[in-house]
């Protein structure tokens, strides 16, 4: 555990000799990986995660390392083998259980939200639940309305899981080893737009600097990747770097847009939020999960519970609107949370 | 069968039933003249296992306390079979601070980890923890099992199916027991089930099936013996259905008008067949008879009334426990 | 269809000769009947539905009336049954399938969201999907965390279906007939609270005058239950008549609350909302659902993007904690959304 | 046999891999130098059911427009077989206005009202639906039957147990069809199921379970028409087993790394092996071959054509059937 990120600033990464560029995908292994080799009761199961290594990368290379007694491919039967995560950490272990698309989250919910969640709660504390729940999250390949889908605003409504969304390399390894260690269960959902896959369009912030000891990144704190004074983006995942680059562009044009990454939404980091808010009084949140009753509303009532007079202007929402992911890309793109609609926001909310 | 096992049987039934008694006085006592079903001292849905009690005696009797059990919503008789403490039982029940999950969890969620008890108010979604469960103790090298029990209603879902065919493939060591009481609230089993016996459909995951009639506990504890010891050797799950019965309503209210053999079925009461049996057989006498029902009685009054001394749970602390 | 109810304020309610004190069960049991006399392609099926007459009395005397062909007991296998519903849908029939708790929607939730909610719009509108998901939903009766939620937050996340949930028998009766004649998947959720069940501790409210006749209210416009110019709940389902005691007790205070029974989540009734906050510039939500993520937050949302000055002080929640709903009745009552916390926001926000 | 219906069967089978191996190149033919899966004229994941001809061919012989199927990811062949217009599919797979789902559903989303046929890519999700179409069917007094199809990978779903139950209990007119094609993406059936054929599991539900090896379409043929009969005759649902073969990889893309047989599974492919059937059998010659797969190109050309011409769905226009 060499590196503590404590900051929520603007991370300084350690760029020791030890670092190397990987794309969050073989973060997220080298995490896992790490954390099996220092500790025996973790182990990994899923769909998909022995010899094919992971749908979207997530495992590639640890069945050759740890065999299959410890990645273990399992029948499609998300409800017994989520559940089977369950019963094994009530049991001592710590399993990390990969359900291949958070859209399938519906065959299973059951286990994962009246069981998993729960039983800490349900036993007074006296049974703990040590899992992770690892999830590919996120559209725009048109995939379509089964496959395409964040639903983080889904399971942060449910108490009793830690719910965990890394946007970068950096972050996808300390915090999958944060999630590993966590004594909670963590539902950990990565973007498959940055993973860093040869077979998708290839977002060049899914690749950077990774060092390779192992260390942890916190959960529940958010983190500032752009300063700025006009206005605050609070966003998370792959959208975060559509908010860096438009960011960039507006900045030529005098604008300066503070880009929170939230990193997690439970627990939530309100202090980062409001901290950032007051200095800029605008307010827009950037989310590819669907628009109401989801995230956009929870900031919103944070501000509007504390001060709404820090909001010097309307908010703005740049969210799926509500609406099931459409297959043709035209249709798609034109309600995925796009730089053209970040961008749009950002001139009417300084109007 | 040896008299002293026989006589542990029956001891172990007499305490269930004991227990349930008390609970079932309890929850009434203090719900009129206008029944609230969450008024009272001990409020809430109650589900009481009388009449299932040769279920949990004829199995728990083959397991120790390394052993696990999941049960489901109606879980008492093989929470006290397998040695569940009767005063953190019943404490919980009450919802008091000294219960198993410090009142958070109430009758359908008992959660014991000193003998990896668990249960779920969700139907058959009791099944795949143990999988998991199971799965920890071969990963050890431990020769314990788990025990994983619903009823005939739950092996029509989903979760029954994984289940059997996850712990066939994997060789888990696990026994799947369904406790047919043929209801599942209302709903007959004809109703609900396209084969007349559960045991058939273990052939549909490779691994053996027995379906054991008459409510017997002696042929419970003698087909459970096989299964525990099929599992514990490392040779993989079986299933059992057992032919049982509900005594009572599903839940306390429930007057059971769909019920059309209602008023036969006390006659169908397991505890004084087996009484008669073994006073037939000279294993119990009246006497005998009388000093287990007043030993059961003394623990269930102890554990009753620690319960009722057990604190109100503070409601400051509702929140403690979400998170480690 | 006597009555169409087009008023979004207090409602003058038909107290013709054909109007009698019916229970919500009643109400709705009345309601589902005569469409099922109108239409003989409405059907009922779920769990005891039959012979007890649905564990809520929500189908009492249907069997009777309709025979087990439309009126029919399933097994407890939700996946298959609730499927079975939008198959039939989808070949012109109109099933009412009852959910016995919402809490057990997790083993039945693909069929639910990624098929019932969504085939219209993946059949570009050629295929409709007329269901009726009816629901037990809320605690207060020590059920515990798997039989006391109210997650209408978590359906109304989701596109596709329409979240109805009615307070009151007149209001119960005339949206599940609306609900049945939809031509979309609607989710009608009922509090057992306000069922005036003989089991259940009665509240007043759970019996009033409902007409005889058939008639609709419509989906989606919120009701203004009481007029007041200090502030504004919003609030839904048995929390309606916490609100409402609460406001009469302040009233004799000189405080005067607007309560807004909201009465569907989706559609959601914004100018409902809006118009009554543009009067008082205060804002409570009372909602039984988990807090974060959820009602409350997509409230404030609402309110932000449209006007955030509209909020003349901190909004306040008064909801469940983010906590699984407590066994213990001192627990429970500590996180659910008592007539005492409601009274506790109301002096807190005059502050 | 009649020689018509297993020239028929030919034609069926020559048609979809024609419109799937148009589907295969126009999905491949823009997506390099960088490979990218939502790039090109088509977008998205792409599950052909090459080698999967023969349980399409052979079940929708038996079929009527009147009648449904429920398909999975892998829909293309029985949506062909089925009758569905090849402009509409080709259109929705190319993500475009005039497609089934005017560009909304995708390869995984196809609904036809007019042939009762819809899929889904959930895995075993069709089914349930299935029960409904049945329901509805047998409901108006129609004969119509549904024809529920998943893979050997689905068969470990609870969707599937609560289905084949709930099914065979109200006697609903349901085929259960499983494609079993050795595999679930990278998962090998012995990986995946205890036991060694899904027909097993007919027994659990107290229906007929028949497996039929060798991806021989008259065979298929054979059994479906038993079963369809039996679904049609109001006896209730039957499930087959139908062992085939995934030609290409799971979707495209697959280097099928995992897959050791992957240089004999051409030599497999059931297409060459029937036409050699038919020829030896005199029922096919040269000629006759040549003639069926133009018709089958030219048909297949032109749905391509109207695909590419039909517009790319209006931007604004994608808040449109949300709500009716
Ligand atoms: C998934 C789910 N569906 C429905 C219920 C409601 N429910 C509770 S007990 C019960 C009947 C269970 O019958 P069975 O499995 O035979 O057990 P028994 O009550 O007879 O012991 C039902 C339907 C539930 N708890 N979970
Ligand atoms: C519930 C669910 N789990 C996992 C997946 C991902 N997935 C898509 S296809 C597939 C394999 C299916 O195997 P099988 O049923 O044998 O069908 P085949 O692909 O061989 O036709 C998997 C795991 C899914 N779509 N749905
Ligand atoms: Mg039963
Ligand atoms: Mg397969």
């Amino acid at each position: 555990m060499a590196i503590i990120d404590t900051t929520n600033k603007v991370e300084i990464k350690n760029q020791t000799s030890s670092s190397r560029k990987l794309t969050t995908a073989k973060a997220i292994v080298e995490g896992i990986s790490q954390q099996m080799e220092a500790d025996p009761s973790v182990f990994v199961l899923g769909e998909d995660v022995g010899a094919y290594g992971g749908i979207f990368s997530s495992t590639t290379g640890l069945l050759e390392k740890f065999g299959p007694k410890r990645i273990i491919d399992t029948p499609i039967s998300e409800t017994a083998f989520i559940g089977l995560a369950t019963g094994a950490a009530v049991e001592g272990m710590r399993p990390i259980v990969e359900l291949m698309f958070v859209d399938f989250f519906g065959v299973a919910m059951d286990q994962i939200y009246n069981h998993m969640a729960k039983i800490h709660y349900e036993s007074g504390g006296n049974v703990k639940v040590p899992t992770v729940l690892m999830t590919a999250v996120g559209g725009g390949y048109s995939d379509g309305a089964q496959h395409s889908q964040c639903l983080w605003g889904t399971f942060a409504h449910l108490p009793g899981m830690k719910v965990v969304v890394p946007s970068s390399p950096y972050d996808a390894k300390g915090l999958i080893i944060s999630a590993i260690q966590d004594d909670n269960p963590v539902i950990y959902m990565f973007h498959k737009g940055i993973m860093g896959l040869p077979w998708m369009v290839k977002n060049p912030h899914a690749i950077e600097n990774v060092p390779q000891e192992s260390y942890t990144v916190p959960i529940g704190k958010a983190k500032v990747v752009r300063e700025g004074s006009d206005l605050t983006i609070v966003t998370l995942s792959l959208s975060v770097h559509h908010c860096l680059d438009v960011a960039e562009e507006v900045s030529k044009e005098g604008i300066e847009c503070e880009v929170i990454d939230l990193r997690s939404l439970v627990p939530l980091d309100k202090t980062t939020i409001l901290n950032s808010l007051a200095k800029t009084g605008k307010l827009i949140v950037v989310d590819e999960d669907y628009q109401s009753f989801g995230l956009s509303g929870e900031i919103a009532a944070i501000v509007a519970e504390t001060d709404p007079r820090m909001l010097k202007g309307p908010m703005k929402r740049v969210c799926v609107p509500d609406v099931p992911i459409p297959y043709a890309r035209s249709l798609e793109y034109a309600v995925l949370p796009t730089k053209e609609r970040i961008a749009e926001a950002i001139r009417q909310i300084l109007l | 069968m040896e008299s002293q096992t026989r006589l542990d049987l029956y001891t172990q039934m007499v305490l269930i039933r004991s227990f349930e008694e008390a609970i079932l006085q309890n929850y009434h006592a203090d719900k009129k003249p206008l029944w609230d079903i969450g008024a009272g001292l001990i409020p809430g849905e109650m589900h009481l296992s009388a009449g299932q009690e040769p279920v949990a005696a004829g199995i728990c009797a083959h397991l120790s306390a390394n052993d696990a059990i999941t049960a489901a919503h109606r879980p008492h008789h093989l929470a006290i079979a397998h040695g569940m403490d009767l005063k953190s039982l019943a404490a919980e029940i009450f919802g008091r601070q000294d219960g198993l999950g410090h009142g958070r969890g109430g009758h359908m969620h008992l959660f014991d980890p000193t003998i990896h008890f668990s249960c779920s108010g969700i139907i058959a979604e009791g099944f795949p923890p143990a999988l998991g469960q199971a799965f920890a103790f071969k990963n050890k090298g431990s020769d314990a099992v788990v025990v994983a029990v619903a009823g005939e209603g739950a092996a029509n879902q989903g979760a029954f199916h994984e289940s059997l065919n996850l712990a066939s493939l994997w060789k888990l060591p696990v026994v799947f027991v369904i406790e047919d009481n043929d209801w599942a609230i209302s709903v007959p089993k004809e109703a609900s089930t396209s084969v007349v016996s559960n045991a058939t459909r273990a052939a549909a995951y490779a691994m053996p099936g027995q379906r054991i009639e008459n409510n017997s506990v002696e042929e419970i504890y003698k087909a459970a013996g096989i299964a525990i010891h099929r599992a514990r050797s490392g040779q993989g799950p079986t299933l059992l259905e057992i032919h049982t019965l509900r005594l009572w309503g599903h839940f306390e209210g429930d007057a059971q008008g769909y019920r059309p053999d209602l008023e036969q079925v006390p006659t169908h009461d397991p505890i004084p067949a087996y009484e008669q049996q073994l006073k037939q057989e000279q294993i119990l006498d009246d006497q005998l008879i009388q000093q287990i029902r007043q030993q059961a009685n003394e623990q269930v009054t102890l554990a009753i009334d620690y319960a009722k001394a057990s604190p109100v749970p503070d409601p400051s602390s509702a929140l403690e426990y979400v998170f480690c």
